[in-house]
């Protein structure tokens, strides 16, 4: 058996989370850079699983299997498909920037003992995220994969409620208190999909008699293994509430946007851009391969909420004074576009659905970064603190308007081919539902331009006429971001080749067909 | 060299220029209005090279193709970038970067003393490059992406001067309403893709035969709202006037000349679409008759000259789209009216700027008059200009116009009738105010004071690099229109693409020249009437209810406020409430009946051995009670 | 009664019953609802011989004997003595302190007992086949019989358990001597250190004519002094006050010492006797007690 | 007369037992409603023993006094142990067990 690579790319990470945590705590610095180089060592090892991996290859490969409980069958296997390569090549990559962008934001305030050091916790805490959602990523045994999806909450919690933001958010005056309350809201809503799912994953087994997906989703295939209907649509449900708890799908979104107002902005990334992937992509591998029945037979409904979350997170992102939770419902929006694309069942849906996972994360990532460099330079999250920076910052101003041109999804940056890709794949065979979805892109710019107007332009506000533009550090978070999004704008191919196959997979796991343009029945 | 592969130059250029000038900082301050201006005129003479080798080939191989690389490759969906240049496109091309280089060249002078001028610079080539993109696009989806770049540019470029709240807001606004008419455009481009499997110009266009006709007319449409967004045509109209915000450069170069008119050629590009559907081209006539007067009507009351400019812009634009609708009989004169306007228009323009130029940026009319003694050069081409849009014999707009009037009786029947003597009326008022505007500046007394500051303006002439320009594009205005339609060259030029046919007409060409010059005289008398022959009032007078609704745009922001922001607010503010209690609070309240119900439960275990030792009494009792009950069944 | 009647019982051991059973009832209910532990302890001793007479009615002499002689005979008087020891806090009020505690005990027992009767009402208990075979040679012989065969490792564990009881008792109660005895002068170092009262405490009942122990002293202005008394007594509340006696017994002996000199005039000494007897009343009594050796 | 009635007289006494159990805080009190209680299943044992015709029931009831015999010395014991240790014969004071 050849070196295994994707532990390898799980291991690193966490390898760097205790090497960073173990820092003593005078060696603030020194725990930044092990952290970064640990991350971008990551990287490096995600780019050869990328190169390694093959997309007209089988559909997981780079696999590795051992035996890990026997009594329960549970193995630990892994492998990838280009959905999965695509996913942890964004994530290896946005953690860089996520340490970078957070370079200063856990330093203690006063340092309080010798022994005590924030520093190096923030950012072990980070690393182990990035570990534990990449082997998420990775684990095709679907009890491996549920231990890693719920043993993520841990560290984000402590992220959330123990980094909070330092901007207060005229809300009201006790942070720590609505932090704490935003993490705990975060660990319970999570917790109880997460149990909810537990449940499904036992009865799996009961029914299925291992975890394995391949080995499931084969004998589903192949008819060996037919589930009763309720059974399956039973299972279904389990699986798909605790993903959509975590996507986030209304209704039960609401612990986004108080996760994401209350932690920095890097952590508050690390929720919408990462660790959220995770529900999105198990719904397309999990949901979609192991219960292809009840998939079809629940799309009316998920199709609706998708919907409604659309325009519900797009009306509340315009209704918002805080600029983080504007990033915030603006997401909402977003997934609800990824949980459309993937239950359209059509394959420009689900490769729109997957790059526009990739796509999101990048973007989402500009914008909040950027948001959390102004507000560092304020203290307040609230839009109508601001006015005219534009005047005093362009060149935060101009990345800004880029950030948020993206979220609108303007063409030529990423979001607008994945988002259109949706709208398409939607489109051909709801078109209602498609046409409904389109007026979730008027929406985003009105939320977004309204955000850019009230802070950007217009007569400089005393308070913000003192405002230093970007530093190098912070330019060099952003500058790439954007580099980034313009070039998979222009050539998104790299990423459809990779992806296009997988969902051919997915395809025929549900046994559905593309709609034919008519054109063409006619003939 | 091949000349195909030239084509992705012209885009290339400008786009080159955009990102030097917005990326490279403040050490291209000094150059950057040259580097700007030079790449603007690489891109008109590249557009000039394809032209003439253009020219040198047969009527039916002189459309070119560029294919670059496969841009979203999805399974059973093709998206690439490819260039298609044809006559319609080369028109286009040379129209824009032509116009383009002048108006950069003009911006030199006119942005002198704007500090942020390499920006502005910048802005304007990346407009100039997806303005290329869009004509030279060979796919709806790329068009689109050049659409939705214009559309960017004109926001950027509104609210260039962002510090000015109103600009911003005229910029966000101008970026919404085209926002709904791009809306449009991706519904048409999903539709197609349902309907034919791709949507590239040339398949699509082919098949059209195929499907039926309520597919059409669907598709058609939707086209029809993107262009009324993009080209300001009721309903979708109502941010062409605030857009005039923007510097003047601007408002010649994106808001009259070129980027407007954008959904002419979406139309025109999309002839077979129509050709299809007549219901479709139906509501395109209507659309263009009703903008036509309306544009018009709101030009009369503006004593902004700008805006008076705009509404006029407006009106024609509503020439070109009431022709486009008229089908093949239309689209060629469409185009000709589109360039000749591009022509005069922005020279009205310019010559607008360069009066406020000189004027400390005082753009009311009513505080003008008599300014040709001071700015002779301004007056000549701005005049020029007047006469070329009023359709006077001989120059650009008679010409065009002349024709959209005969080919809208040419269309026949009741609909014919309506649409010309709407067309007619149009002249009449477009005559009428701009008359009223060319009185109104030139002619009269001076009427300015000095301002709160105390300084008067003192008009002078602009420099060279504003007036040359001027000059230019005013030899355009006089002599296109004749050089396009002597021997109906213009024509023949593009019938390839447009497949031109004649309409029957109920009127001889010369009885519709005829009414024209009667319905141009009348206008003119009129205005000469009320501000030519008695001094003009320097605050405006109250006027009719027509007028004060005309000075408001006919009332339209006061609908979108009321109904689209008002209600949008309230929404909005609801439903942020109804998150926090309602979705949330289910939430919540569940938690604290939990907690509520553990705390009464805690009170129980009071540590009290006898009651602890009730509860276990009790037990007993119930056991035995228990077994008593089963014995008894 | 050697031969116990099979189904039903003589009239005589019916009419003990519901005598004596009343009695039972009545002595039990006085177990839970006296206030003094004392009293509580002496009604159930009654109850339990009561309980023994029962016994025997059933043909248990031996256990009836033995209830008397052991639970009545030891085990009450061993209560009897803790309820000394612990000092009997004169009464614990039967004020409840639980809130429903009293109401949910009285449901419950009362419920309870409901439901004993209904199960015993419904339990098949005709025919009694009495002890007449199994008492044939002698109550006790039978017991002994199964006890030492039947039941010898029960009776074996129970000795055990006896033993173990005992030097439990012991454990529990006995207390170790950690430190050194004092010796008497330190006490009274300690004593003279603490400065309370350092003479001994002054003797109680004045005049012996009652149980002087429980009589506190007057203090010359006759006001009784606690400290007279002993604490268990002071404890329990059992101190009878005597001062108002022993004045009126001064006022009489004044009344006669006046009546026999003459000395006229009640109102004066009414008026100064309050004076005179918040002042000195020893020294009047002691007065009229030379008065009276001298008749 | 029926001897049932005995074995009502044994529950009744074992109600009451269990009532002042509840209701009083007294230690030693309550524990000799404990013995009543007592009491009250040996006269139910005896009872049976008469019913059954056998002495069983006695030596139970024996064994059961036996045992209540250790269970005084041992419970007094305690008793006197607690007093000391907290000058107080109520149960009540003894509520260790709350939170």
């Amino acid at each position: 058996m050849s070196f295994p690579l994707l532990t390898a790319t799980a291991a690193l990470p966490a390898v760097g989370a205790i090497a960073t945590a173990a820092v003593p705590a005078a060696r603030r610095t020194a725990a930044k850079w092990l952290a970064l180089f640990f991350s971008l060592a990551t990287l490096a090892l995600a780019v050869v699983v990328a190169v390694r991996f093959d997309p007209d290859g089988d559909r997981y490969q780079l696999t590795e299997s051992r035996a890990w409980i026997k009594d329960f069958g549970v193995r630990y296997e892994l492998g990838v498909d280009g959905i999965g390569v695509a996913l942890i090549a964004l994530t290896a990559l946005l953690i860089p920037f996520i340490i970078l962008a957070g370079w200063h934001d856990a330093d203690p305030l006063e340092t309080k003992s010798s022994r005590w050091r924030p520093t190096q916790g923030f950012f072990a805490l980070i690393l182990a995220v990035e570990a534990m959602v990449i082997i998420s990523f990775e684990a095709t045994d679907v009890f491996l994969f549920y231990i890693f999806f719920e043993a993520m909450l841990i560290p984000m919690y402590f992220l959330i409620g123990g980094f909070g933001d330092r901007a207060h958010s005229g809300s009201d005056e006790n942070a720590s208190a609505q932090r704490s309350y935003a993490a705990v809201k975060f660990l319970l809503y999570n917790l109880v999909g997460g149990l909810i799912m537990l449940a499904a994953v036992i009865g799996l087994y009961v029914v299925a008699g291992n975890f394995s997906l391949q080995e499931i989703a084969e004998a589903r295939a192949n008819g060996s293994l037919d589930m009763a209907t309720n059974t399956e649509r039973l299972l279904f449900l389990g699986f798909f509430f605790a993903f959509a708890v975590k996507a986030p799908l209304w209704p039960l979104h609401t612990w986004l946007p108080n996760a994401m107002g209350e932690a920095t902005a890097p952590v508050a990334v690390l929720i919408t851009a990462v660790v959220d992937k995770v529900g999105t992509f198990a719904m397309l591998r999990f949901c979609l391969q192991l219960f292809p029945e009840a998939s079809k037979w629940a799309t009316p409904v998920i199709l609706v909420l998708a919907l409604v979350s659309i325009v519900y997170g797009a009306l509340l992102a315009v209704g918002q004074r805080d600029i983080k939770r504007l990033v915030a419902y603006a997401s909402i929006s977003h997934f609800g576009f990824i949980i459309l694309g993937i239950f359209a069942m059509t394959s420009q849906g689900q490769s729109g659905a997957t790059l526009y996972m990739v796509n999101h994360g990048i973007s989402t990532a500009a914008l909040m970064l950027v948001a959390g460099f102004l507000i560092s330079r304020r203290g307040s999250r609230l839009i109508a603190d601001y006015g005219g920076v534009q005047k005093v910052a362009p060149v935060l101003a101009g990345t800004f308007l880029i950030g948020g041109l993206a979220t609108l999804s303007l063409p030529g940056l990423a979001p607008f081919v994945s988002e259109f890709l949706v709208l398409v794949g939607t489109f051909a065979r709801y078109p209602a539902v498609g046409i409904i979805a389109t007026f979730g892109i008027v929406l985003a710019a009105l939320y977004t331009l309204v955000l850019y107007q009230r802070t950007m332009t217009g007569p400089v506000k005393p308070e913000v006429a003192s405002m230093p533009d970007l530093k190098v550090r912070e330019l060099a978070v952003v500058a790439p971001l954007i580099a980034l999004l313009i070039v998979l704008g222009v050539y998104p191919k790299p990423v459809t080749e990779l992806v296009n196959p997988a969902v051919k997979h997915t395809m025929s796991d549900v046994q559905k067909k593309d709609p034919k343009p008519d054109v063409e029945a006619a003939k | 060299m091949d000349t195909e592969n030239l084509i992705a130059l012209l885009v290339a250029a400008p786009l080159l220029g955009a990102a030097v000038l917005l990326c490279g900082g403040r050490r291209l301050d000094r150059v950057g209005h040259w580097i700007g201006t030079a790449l603007a005129a690489v891109s008109f003479v590249i557009g000039l090279v394809l032209f003439t080798d253009m020219l040198g080939k047969g009527a039916e191989d002189r459309s070119l193709h560029q294919h670059l690389f496969s841009w979203i490759p999805v399974e059973g969906f093709q998206a690439d970038v490819a260039f298609q240049l044809d006559q319609l496109s080369v028109t286009f091309v040379l129209l824009i970067s032509g116009v383009g280089t002048l108006i950069h060249l003009y911006s030199i002078g006119y942005m002198e003393h704007d500090e942020r001028r390499r920006r502005f610079f910048g802005y304007l080539n990346l407009f100039l490059a997806a303005m290329l993109l869009l004509v030279l696009a060979d796919n709806y989806l790329l068009l689109y992406v050049g659409w939705e770049g214009v559309g960017l540019a004109s926001y950027l470029l509104i609210g260039f001067w962002q510090h000015k709240p109103s600009a911003a807001t005229a910029a966000k606004k101008a970026f919404l309403v085209n926002r709904v008419g791009d809306m449009g455009l991706s519904i048409a481009i999903m539709l197609m893709f349902t309907t034919f499997g791709t949507f590239a110009f040339e398949p699509v266009l082919e098949a059209t035969g195929e499907t039926s006709e309520g597919k059409l007319t669907a598709i058609g449409l939707m086209l029809l709202l993107a262009a009324c967004g993009k080209s300001a045509q009721v309903p979708l109209q109502s941010w062409l006037g605030d857009a005039m915000e923007g510097p003047t450069p601007v408002s010649a170069l994106i808001h009259a000349a070129t980027m407007v008119t954008a959904g002419v050629y979406l139309i025109v590009r999309s002839g077979e679409i129509f050709n299809g559907a007549p219901d479709a081209q139906l509501a395109v006539t209507v659309v263009g008759a009703v903008t036509l007067l309306f544009g018009a009507i709101v030009g009369c009351a503006k004593d902004d000259i700008k805006k008076a400019l705009a509404g006029s812009t407006m009106s024609q634009i509503g020439y070109m789209i009431l022709a486009a609708g008229l089908g093949p009989i239309g689209y060629v004169f469409a185009i000709m009216h589109l360039v000749t306007h591009g022509f005069f228009k922005a020279g009205l323009f310019l010559g607008a700027g360069s009066v406020m130029h000189g004027m400390n940026d005082e753009v009311d009319m009513r505080k003008y008059g008599g300014l040709r003694k001071y700015m002779p050069v301004t007056f000549v081409t701005f005049g020029l200009g007047y006469l070329a849009i009023i359709g006077f014999p001989g120059l650009s707009g008679f010409f065009s116009k002349d024709k959209i009037i005969e080919a809208a009786f040419a269309k026949g029947g009741t609909e014919g009738w309506i649409l010309g003597s709407v067309a007619l009326l149009g002249a009449a008022i477009t005559a009428y105010y701009m008359t009223r505007v060319m009185l109104l500046t030139f002619f009269g007394e001076k009427r300015w004071q000095p301002d709160a500051e105390g300084n008067a303006p003192h008009p002078h002439e602009s420099p060279k690099s504003m007036t040359i320009p001027m000059i230019l594009l005013a030899f355009g205005s006089v002599f296109a229109g004749g050089f396009f339609s002597v021997g109906d060259r213009f024509m023949h030029w593009l019938e390839p693409v447009t497949h031109h046919d004649h309409g029957d007409s109920p009127l001889s060409a010369a009885t519709v020249t005829g009414a024209t010059m009667v319905v141009l005289v009348i206008g003119v008398t009129l205005a000469w009437l009320q501000y030519g022959r008695r001094p003009v009032p320097v605050v405006a007078p109250r006027g009719s209810l027509l007028t004060r609704a005309a000075r408001r745009d006919l009332l339209q922001d006061d609908f979108n406020h009321v109904v689209l922001v008002r209600g949008g607010e309230h929404l909005t503010r609801s439903l942020v409430y109804v998150d926090h209690t309602l979705v949330d609070g289910v939430v919540n309240g569940t938690a604290a009946s939990v907690g509520g119900l553990s705390g009464r439960l805690r009170k129980l275990q009071n540590g009290y051995a006898r009651s602890y030792a009730v509860s276990m009494f009790g037990g007993a009792a119930v056991l035995i009670a228990a077994t008593l009950l089963m014995r008894a069944v | 009664m050697t031969a116990v009647a099979a189904y039903t019982t003589s009239t005589g051991e019916a009419l003990q019953f519901w005598v004596l059973g009343t009695v039972a009832v009545i002595g039990a209910l006085c177990t839970i609802l006296m206030r003094k532990a004392v009293h509580s302890a002496l009604c159930l001793a009654g109850t339990m011989i009561i309980l023994a007479v029962f016994y025997l009615a059933n043909g248990a002499y031996f256990l009836g004997i033995v209830q008397i002689v052991v639970y009545t005979g030891a085990i009450m008087m061993l209560f009897l003595f803790v309820v000394m020891l612990v000092g009997v806090t004169a009464a614990d009020s039967l004020k409840e302190t639980i809130k429903g505690q009293r109401w949910l005990a009285a449901l419950c027992g009362f419920g309870f007992a409901i439901l004993l009767f209904a199960g015993i009402g419904n339990a098949s208990l005709k025919d009694f086949n009495g002890l007449a075979k199994a008492n044939a040679n002698g109550n006790v012989e039978g017991l002994a019989a199964l006890i030492f065969t039947k039941y010898v490792f029960a009776f074996e564990i129970t000795g055990a358990l006896l033993i173990t009881a005992t030097v439990g008792a012991m454990v529990l109660t006995h207390r170790e001597r950690t430190e050194r005895a004092k010796t008497q002068r330190e006490r009274a170092e300690e004593r003279v250190r603490a400065g309370k009262h350092l003479p001994p405490l002054p003797a109680p009942g004045v005049y012996a004519r009652h149980n002087a122990v429980d009589i506190a002293g007057l203090l010359p202005d006759g006001t009784p002094s606690e400290l007279t008394v002993n604490q268990t007594l002071r404890e329990r509340g059992q101190i009878r006050d005597v001062s108002s006696e022993a004045l009126n017994d001064l006022r009489a002996l004044e009344q006669r010492a006046s009546d026999r000199l003459e000395r006229p005039g009640p109102l004066r000494t009414g008026s100064g006797r309050a004076g005179e007897s918040a002042s000195d009343p020893v020294a009047a009594a002691a007065g009229e007690q030379t008065e009276e050796a001298s008749k | 007369m029926n001897p049932v009635n005995y074995l009502y007289l044994a529950a009744l006494l074992f109600a009451i037992g269990a009532t002042g159990v509840l209701i009083r805080r007294n230690v030693i009190v309550v524990f000799m409603c404990v013995e009543l209680m007592l009491n009250a299943c040996n006269l139910a044992f005896v009872a049976f023993a008469r019913l059954h015709g056998n002495l069983d029931g006695q030596i139970i009831a024996f064994f059961t006094m036996v045992v209540a015999a250790a269970e005084v010395v041992v419970g007094l014991a305690i008793i006197v142990s607690l007093f000391r240790s907290r000058h107080s014969a109520s149960v009540d004071d003894a509520s260790l067990m709350k939170l």
